[in-house]
């Protein structure tokens, strides 16, 4: 039995849980014996990189592994062993006893009934109350979890709602039959921060209430500062480090943990701070190895590493902080919280040569099959004029659907434009011909946000990256592939990386690929479409370092789309925040960052989570949702979420993006009264400005 | 004529119950409504339509018109003028008598109706006069010498007090009205294409018909008729069943089949407009190439009666004995010598100005039989060095290449077919002239386009001469002339052969011919022609 | 707070709990049945004048002649052997199922990719499908057999242009999803054509699934053809076992015991080859649809 | 709002499509070999005179130039007036009328039948994927889709009606019996068990098979798991949560196969001589009856287009996400 120094029993504990998937005679190690467990009350954090184990682990905990998979250990709830029940039994158990919220809301819910019923559902399978109860305490629980007019909703698909009041319908739905404990499985990765924000609130705030566990997987370090009492760091299957959330914050132990905190960007560092890069990937979930599962990536390795596997732990007897390595005892130190960038000078307002303008750009997309084309347009970018200065990054943030990726699109001539115009370097991109437009394409070039996606998997990597090359004709086929060698050598791949298949790499080994292929035809301009957000934290750092060096190497224009801003204030110089089509806010990345004007930006900036446990005192984030782009609100587009708006003017004249302050555009009618009035900018983040 | 029952023995070999309460009878064609302006094929559409009406004279076992709705018949020494009396106590299915008035009406409405077999047929009486309540005096516009056969003994009679109100008849619907005649049998339901019902007239001239009920089915096809035979759900079917099936019919204990000599024919046509069909020896060296025996034999299993190669069937009063039929392969190899059509580069096939001789023999797809009698005629050819190469078409293409909207003066577009024509075709011995003549007057199913100054004069002469040796006599020469010319090639006579349950009825009457299910086997013995 | 000790010595309880169901998927074993049969029918077309004891238009022995030591399977109504026939039948359907099904293929292939690629124009192509999909298609066959002729190649043309719209379909709704693509927008925006994308995106995949409907087309061909014969809307005079049953059929054999050895055996054959291409074909659906891959 | 504009441009295409299949039936019998001369006149047709030919043709309208009768097509399209059977004289409404719902009869109840059947097995044998049981049904059905349709149908009625005599192997009805009531509903069904038998067995693949696959792919939807993870009954995850939704696409399976059963009872109608619109095309495609050609052909089309359009149309309906 597992117990707890301070004698307090674990209400679910998890001890030597291995699960292997037994696929067509390859075995995937998924779990390699983990150890962790959740006391009354508490809120256990599991972090780790994508493949990890995170899910799988919790999935056994549940008895939802598909039926190729082979688990063996303990998987305690109170004093009943869950792995030894029956399938019966458990089912009493799940749902009952133990709530799940899953990463994706989209697709965790049924289509095809309504929110009401799907939560009436469990409450109805486990205990036996009438249909009409069912459905009132479905109604209540919707409130609970701050749906507004639940009642008029209650009967609503899931379709109709936004991804963040899905997301508390599936907490709602967990929560329903009044769980003992709650797995929060990456809850909020799909959402942006602004909803992100909302839903961390909640869950504590339940959990507060109610006196439950919370379980919450995930891999932002940012949300598991804010919301941990405990966190345990899986790597590989295996649990190699776990402690209370300012042990592992402010003294990691295990080189994996120390450095994956350095490898996050994060708001609260000096701007421009080169991130710490962990090099190489996950290991093969495959292979078995003998020793440490972090061996390979580890600088401080001994003989025994390689050879056996390290136990986890605690650093002193009986004390709650336990690390599973070999070296756990010799106070390795790691390097210093990160300094400055060489290259990027901090602070930067004067304008350097625009190289691509776009002026009053608009992309509308018309309802597809209507024959009466009277019907209102969905305006995914709606007046948006901006320079892109030569050999600078120039970060593009904003909530998801405000038009991104549609202007990134529109500004390479991937879309029709509605009006407005796009001009590389004086060229107008509509009134160019055919094979203009085909030159212009050599000089910009987009990096997509899944690398995966953006490659044909039946390609080899070297064709992938001298594609486009043989698209326009350059050189013979030897001289094709001996460039696509050398560019798999500028973003620091090997080149017999060359000769595999797509899947055969990894998720950043990926988009260094693509990064290389947007490479080949020496562009002047990278659009680089949310390059870093499907990857892990440790990848992500590569390439953020990756796309600086080359930037300051090759002289390269970049325009970064992210809905982290942390990562956008990692490496742009400039930063415009766009909202519903619109810019709101644009400035150097110290001004927007350090003094943002624009209350948009300052509450996406207040939504996002700092990696610190000592610093928990959140403000109140952003409220509610974007509004539709078919039919944008009059007046400033912001005012409805906006708390400073003043009636009669927000509402009814839409501001004008002006520069405000020298290099510093705002649209904003109160911009100077916000300013004023709030609190004083917080100290850290004003550390540069 | 006689006007007594004759016996029914000889002409059928059938036997089995004399009466029935109701017959059940398949058929495999689709049919109008049953009227003489829209029944829709001549077997069995007019055979099931003519139950229930009735033709001034009407074809004995023998197939020789007798008297019948006329009792008397006398034509004018000069063939123009027919006066005919009409027979006592005939009444139509409603109960109202049967008239001199209403032949006389019969004839002028079909002469005003729309073209058709009747029509045709009537194109020919100039007047119709009825001279009292029971006589009627035709005149013709040209001496007929088939005019009983072809009209007294064809055309039905129709009620005035019915017909006279209908301006469309070839619209007229079936009710109550339309499906009054005075035939044996009274058509009470019509549904097309899928089953009629008819029912004994008891009142009627010749006596109450053996048969109360008639039910007749439509299927899709022979082997759903078959299937249905053999499982009880029918009694008999209007269609000869193919030949393997006699045997197994008759070896199912509840069934019989009754079997005999009918006129259909089954030929094989070629367009003598090309070379080398427009030569005479070419096509004698065709016709004597052909096995007739084998082709009865292996496709028929011997129920058909060989071809003869002056056309006319051996039951046929109008045979001429004289005529020949020979197979003889090295005759045909030494004719085809002859005329210069050898084997130059020994292939097996002859050539003709260099081209090997090969020629297409279109088939209907819908034939199981003359397919295989096309394959066999192929192989029979293909051995005196005749390449053959047998193409099966849909029925409807093959009679628009052979005859082109149904009128010889349009041309022809194929070169061999298999062809056949009905029985009538051979109980009017008339229609030789037809088949042969190259005035498209006369020679309407001329499908060969075959042409010759002597035969024409001869098909002249049988369409004229009244006199009946005299006309027999022109009847041989010409037979002897198509045996020599071979304008086609007949092949052979499938034998009628008609599945039923002699349980539920066997009495048949077969018509020379023209077989057993016709009106003659309701009608009672002292009833028959 | 609480923390957390691993007392060594603690007994665990150590549960496996085995994978309860092999999940190894059986249904990999119809594909191997498939080809199987379709290798082994393969291999009978071949070698047809090996195995089969007597020709198939030869009258080898007495007509509707039931199964004997010279004639296993008896003769027809013309006293053709008629295990030889059903030897040989096998060149005929498996010549214009696999022909058939190619030219559909060939067909459907380049419209669907036409259709997917180029919208617009796909919208009009997909009308046209529409339109030969609600055809009533018994007249078109006569209109085509009687401006062809009847022979075996124009019953493949027959089938083919019969079979190619759903095919024209499911190829254009597989390129609609590919032209969204990422690496398909990657390659417009590296400044390739739509010939390039169409040759080295699009078509490599497109092949594949194309390939897929081919096999299972094939099935549907065998059964089409069959079915012409016997409805004496195909050439009868082919030796194929839709001719066999054709006539069969038109000789009563289905009324008589020859049905045990006239009919019976090629509606199995027809039947077995159309299963042979159907399980291959599903296989290879298995293997080459990316929804069914997952899991 | 905008789904109803979708559905009208829809509409705007269905229209088009049928223009041009109304155009096409109305070639298709005129591009066939042959004329229904034959047919208009009775057999004789060689023994008229030209004369009496060309009447004939002029009286059926025949004479025309095309353009006009192209036109007096659409006209009776139009004013729902189809003129008359050369052969029958029968006007087509009524001929249609007559045959329509006995294709009714077999093709509902077979998609009844070969639905229900279909839809149960394939969503079991999904729910079991890969055990033996799916196994061994998936490959009874991939045989059952192999057999050929005709073959069945005559050694149904060899065996059902010939050698066991169990039910009668032709027909809708007894011919010439005068049943009502209860006994002609009995009479009806004993005619109809083969026939639908056929039918239903032949269709119960392919709706098996749509439903197994789409079964398959909710199975490994998120929303499965969430529905397994609140501690549901497999038997109520099954229900509530797969089959109703694996249903959805199944049920634009099932509308367009009814378009498609319509029209492919030809060679049931024929095996089993029912008297269905499939036979009444049949007959009329062999003898040229143009009228007739031209009125089942469009009643055909019709059927398609509208199992198309209630496909197009239910598949929104059922399904929430695309209800506005
Ligand atoms: N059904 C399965 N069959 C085979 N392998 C599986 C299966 N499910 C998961 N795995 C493997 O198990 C390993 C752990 O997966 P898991 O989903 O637990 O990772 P995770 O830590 O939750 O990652 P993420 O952050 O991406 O969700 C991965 O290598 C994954 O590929
Ligand atoms: N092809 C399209 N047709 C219609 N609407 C579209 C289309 N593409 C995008 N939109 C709409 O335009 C708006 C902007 O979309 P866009 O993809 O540019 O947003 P984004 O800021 O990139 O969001 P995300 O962060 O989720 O990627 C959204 O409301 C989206 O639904
Ligand atoms: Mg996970
Ligand atoms: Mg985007």
């Amino acid at each position: 039995m597992v117990t707890f120094a301070s004698g307090v029993a674990d209400l679910l504990a998890i001890r030597e849980l291995t699960v292997t998937f037994r696929t067509g005679g390859r075995d995937v190690y998924a779990v390699r014996g983990v150890d962790l467990s959740v006391a009354e009350g508490e809120t256990l954090a599991v972090v780790g990189e994508s493949g990890s184990g995170k899910s799988v682990t919790m999935m056994a905990a549940l008895g939802l592994l598909p039926d190729n998979a082979e688990v063996s250990g303990s998987i305690r709830l109170g004093d009943r062993e869950l792995l030894a029940m029956e399938e019966r039994a458990l089912r009493s158990v799940r749902g009952a006893e133990i709530g799940v919220v899953f990463q994706d809301p989209m697709s965790s819910l049924n289509p095809v009934h309504t929110v009401s019923r799907q939560i009436a559902e469990a409450i109805r399978a486990h205990s036996d109350v009438s249909r009409a109860a069912a459905h009132a305490r479905a109604v209540e629980l919707l409130g609970e979890v701050g749906i507004p007019d639940a009642k008029g909703r209650a009967d609503d698909y899931p379709h109709q709602f936004s991804g963040g009041m899905r997301q508390r319908v599936m907490i709602a739905m967990a929560l329903a039959c009044g769980p003992r404990v709650l797995v929060a499985d990456e809850p909020t990765t799909a959402l942006d921060v602004t909803v992100q924000a909302q839903i961390v609130d909640l869950v504590d705030r339940i959990r507060a209430e109610r006196g439950m566990s919370v379980i919450w997987i995930s891999h932002d370090l940012g949300v598991v500062a804010q919301i941990a009492d405990r966190v345990t760091v899986m790597y590989a299957g295996r649990v190699i480090e776990q402690g209370s959330c300012a042990d592992l914050f402010d003294a990691a132990v295990h080189p994996y943990t120390a450095r994956l905190l350095r490898a996050m960007p994060r708001l609260d560092a000096v701007a421009g701070a080169e991130l710490e890069v962990i090099p190489g990937s996950l290991p093969d979930p495959e292979a078995q190895p003998e020793g440490c599962v972090f061996a390979p990536r580890c600088d401080h390795t001994l003989d025994q590493c390689a050879a056996a596997r390290p136990a986890l732990l605690p650093l002193v007897a009986g004390g709650r902080h336990a690390v599973a390595c070999h070296r756990a005892g010799d106070r390795l130190t790691h390097s210093q919280p990160p300094g400055l960038v060489g290259g990027a000078p901090a602070h930067e307002r004067s304008a350097g040569q625009i190289v691509v303008a776009l002026d009053d750009l608009r992309v509308h997309y018309w309802g597809r099959g209507s024959w009466r084309r009277a019907a209102a347009p969905v305006r995914a970018v709606d007046g948006v004029t901006l320079g892109l200065e030569r050999g600078r990054t120039l970060g593009l943030v904003g909530e998801s659907g405000s038009g991104k990726s549609t202007l990134a699109r529109a500004l390479l001539g991937l879309e029709k434009t509605s009006g407005g115009t796009v001009a590389f370097g004086g060229q107008v991109l509509h009134t160019m011909s055919a094979a203009g437009l085909r030159k212009l394409r050599c000089t910009a070039q987009l990096v997509f946000q899944d690398p995966s996606a953006s490659m044909n998997p039946a390609l080899r990597v070297e064709d992938v990256v001298s594609e486009p090359l043989r698209i326009n004709r350059r050189g013979s086929v030897a001289e094709q592939r001996a460039r696509a060698g050398e560019l798999l050598e500028i973003v620091e791949l090997p080149r017999e990386l060359g000769r595999r298949f797509p899947h055969q790499l990894s998720g950043g080994q990926r988009q260094r690929v693509a990064i290389a292929r947007a490479l080949a035809l020496d562009p002047q301009v990278l659009v680089c479409d949310e390059p870093v957000s499907a990857l892990d934290v440790s990848v992500q750092a590569q390439i953020i370092t990756l796309l600086s060096r080359l930037q300051a190497e090759l002289g390269l224009s970049l325009l970064v789309i992210s809905h982290d801003l942390a990562v956008i204030r990692t490496i742009a110089h400039r930063v415009a925040v766009m909202y519903l089509g619109q810019i709101v806010e644009l400035g150097s990345r110290d001004d927007v960052f350090g003094g943002p004007r624009h209350p948009y930006t300052r509450g996406l900036l207040d939504a996002v989570p700092i990696p610190d446990p000592h610093r928990r005192s959140r403000p109140v984030p952003l409220a509610g949702d974007p509004p539709s782009p078919v039919a944008p609100p009059p007046g400033c587009r912001f005012h409805e979420r906006c708390a400073f708006a003043r009636p009669g003017l927000c509402d009814t004249t839409p501001p004008p993006l002006e520069q405000q302050r020298p290099g510093h555009w705002t649209a904003c009618h109160l911009a100077d009264e916000i300013a004023a009035s709030s609190t004083a900018p917080d100290p850290v983040r004003s550390a540069t400005g | 004529g006689s006007n007594g029952g004759t016996e029914d023995t000889g002409s059928s070999d059938a036997a089995g119950a004399a009466t029935a309460e109701t017959l059940r009878i398949g058929i495999m064609s689709e049919e109008g409504n049953l009227t003489p302006h829209t029944y829709a094929t001549g077997f069995p559409g007019l055979n099931l339509t003519m139950l229930s009406y009735d033709s001034l004279m009407q074809a004995d076992e023998n197939g020789e018109p007798q008297p019948w709705l006329a009792e008397t018949v006398e034509s004018s020494p000069d063939g123009l003028t027919y006066t005919l009396g009409l027979a006592d106590g005939v009444t139509w299915h409603d109960g109202e008598a049967l008239t001199a008035e209403d032949v006389v009406f019969s004839v002028d409405y079909y002469k005003a109706g729309p073209p058709g077999r009747f029509a045709t047929a009537m194109a020919n009486v100039s007047q119709a006069v009825a001279q009292d309540e029971s006589t009627v005096v035709l005149t013709l516009g040209v001496p007929d010498p088939s005019f009983e056969i072809r009209v007294l003994a064809d055309v039905p009679i129709l009620a005035e007090h019915v017909w006279s109100g209908i301006t469309e008849p070839d619209l007229a619907p079936f009710d109550e009205t339309t499906n009054i005649g005075s035939g044996p049998y009274r058509l009470v339901e019509s549904d097309p294409g899928v089953s009629y019902s008819f029912e004994a007239h008891p009142e009627y001239f010749r006596g109450e018909p053996k048969v109360d009920e008639l039910v007749v089915v439509q299927f899709a096809d022979e082997a759903g008729a078959t299937a249905a035979l053999r499982s009880g759900e029918i009694d008999t079917m209007m269609r000869s069943i193919s030949p393997e099936q006699i045997d197994v019919l008759r070896g199912a204990g509840s069934l019989d089949v009754v079997e005999a000599p009918e006129y259909t024919t089954t030929l094989l046509v070629f367009n003598t407009a090309v070379a080398p069909f427009d030569q005479a020896e070419f096509r004698r060296a065709v016709a004597l190439a052909v096995d007739r025996q084998r082709l009865v034999d292996d496709v028929f299993l011997g129920a058909a009666v060989v071809g003869n190669a002056g056309w006319v069937h051996p039951s046929s009063q109008w045979y001429d004995e004289s005529v020949e039929t020979v197979y003889d392969p090295e005759a045909a190899a030494r004719l085809l010598d002859d005329i210069g059509l050898t084997d130059s580069d020994s292939d097996g096939i002859r050539e003709l100005d260099g081209a090997s001789l090969s020629f297409e023999l279109l088939v209907a797809s819908n034939n199981a039989l003359r397919m295989r009698l096309a394959e066999l005629i192929g192989e029979q050819l293909g051995e005196v060095g005749i390449g053959v190469e047998v193409s099966s078409v849909e029925m409807q293409t093959l009679d628009d290449a052979v005859w082109p909207g149904y009128d010889v003066a349009q041309g022809r577009n194929y070169e061999m077919s298999m062809w056949g024509w009905s029985a009538s075709s051979q109980a009017d011995i008339g229609q030789m002239a037809s088949l042969v003549s190259s005035d498209p007057a006369i020679g309407n199913l001329n499908v060969t386009g075959y042409a010759d100054p002597e035969t024409d004069a001869l098909a002249v002469e049988l369409d004229t001469e009244l006199d009946p040796t005299a006309r027999a006599e022109v009847a041989d020469q010409l037979q002897q002339r198509i045996a020599e010319e071979v304008p086609f090639v007949s092949l052979l006579h499938p034998n009628g052969a008609y599945g039923y349950n002699p349980d539920v009825f066997g009495d048949w009457v077969s018509i020379t011919g023209s077989g057993p299910m016709t009106k003659l086997s309701f009608i009672p013995d002292d009833g028959q022609p | 707070m609480t923390a957390r000790v691993i007392t060594e010595s603690a007994p665990e309880p150590q549960i496996v709990l085995r994978r309860s169901r092999v999940s190894g998927d059986r249904t990999r074993v119809l594909g191997v049945i498939g080809a199987v049969i379709v290798l082994a029918l393969g291999t009978v077309a071949v070698l047809a004048p090996v195995l089969a004891p007597y020709d198939p238009t030869e009258r080898a022995g007495t007509p509707f002649s039931p199964p004997s030591a010279e004639h296993l399977l008896g003769t027809n109504d013309v006293g053709q052997d008629l295990l030889s026939e059903m030897i040989y039948g096998t060149r005929v359907s498996l010549t214009v199922g696999i022909v058939a099904a190619a030219a559909a293929m060939v067909l459907g292939t380049v419209v669907g990719l036409i259709g997917g690629y180029f919208p617009r124009l796909g919208a009009v192509a997909m009308r046209g499908v529409d339109v030969v999909l609600i055809l009533p298609f018994l007249p078109l066959l006569i209109v085509l057999a009687a401006y062809l002729g009847r022979s075996i190649v124009n019953t493949v043309i027959i089938i083919a242009i019969l079979i190619w719209a759903p095919t024209a379909r499911v190829i254009r709704s597989q390129v609609l999803s590919l032209a969204k693509r990422d690496y398909i927008v990657a390659a417009r925006s590296m400044g390739a054509g739509h010939g390039y994308v169409i040759r080295r995106h699009v078509l490599p995949k497109t092949l594949l699934l194309a390939i897929g409907e081919f096999v299972a087309a094939t099935s549907g061909a065998i059964l089409l053809e069959s079915s012409l014969s016997f409805l004496g809307l195909g050439d009868p005079l082919q030796e194929s076992w839709g001719s066999t049953l054709y006539w069969a059929q038109a000789r009563g054999a289905f009324l008589t015991p020859a049905w045990k050895w006239w009919v019976l055996p090629p509606g199995l054959l027809i039947m077995l080859s159309a299963l042979g291409f159907a399980l291959l074909g599903y296989a290879l659906e298995q293997r080459i649809n990316p929804r069914l891959r997952r899991s | 709002m905008n789904a109803r504009r979708l559905g009208l441009a829809r509409l705007g295409q269905y229209a088009i499509v049928l223009v041009v299949a109304v155009t096409l039936n109305f070639a298709l019998p005129r591009l066939m070999p042959g004329s229904p001369l034959a047919l208009i006149a009775g057999v004789e047709a060689g023994e008229m005179t030209p004369e009496e030919r060309a009447a004939v043709t002029a009286d059926a309208g025949l004479d025309e130039p095309l353009v006009v009768q192209y036109l007096t097509y659409w006209k009776s399209i139009l004013t729902l007036d189809f003129g008359y059977s050369f052969r029958q004289g029968t006007p087509i409404e009524e001929l249609v009328l007559g045959r329509l719902p006995w294709t009714l009869l077999l093709t509902l109840t077979a998609l009844a039948v070969s639905g229900t059947v279909g839809i149960a097995l394939g969503a079991f044998s999904a729910w079991r994927r890969g055990s033996r049981w799916d196994v061994g049904s998936l490959s009874f059905m991939i045989a059952l889709e192999s057999t050929p349709q005709f073959w069945l149908g005559m050694l149904f009625i060899a065996l059902f009606s010939v050698s066991l005599g169990w039910l009668p192997s032709f027909g809708a009805t007894t011919a010439g019996a005068d049943l009502s009531g209860l006994a002609w509903v009995a009479d009806v069904a004993e005619h109809a068990a083969l026939p639908v038998l056929t039918l239903s067995i032949l269709s119960i693949p392919a709706v098996y098979m749509a439903m197994r696959y789409s079964t398959l792919s909710v199975l490994g939807e998120d929303y499965i798991r969430t529905a397994q993870a609140k501690g549901l009954r497999p038997r109520a995850v099954m229900m509530h949560h797969v089959v109703r939704t694996a249903l959805l696409p199944v049920t634009t399976v099932l509308a367009l196969r009814l378009g498609w059963a319509f029209g492919g009872t030809v060679v049931i109608e024929t095996v089993f001589s029912y008297p269905g619109l499939g036979r009444l095309m049949y007959d009329a495609v062999s003898a040229r009856d143009y009228p007739v050609m031209q009125g089942t052909f469009l009643v055909f089309t019709i059927a398609v287009l509208l199992a198309n359009l209630l496909a197009d149309s239910l598949y929104p309906r059922l399904d929430p996400r695309t209800r506005v």
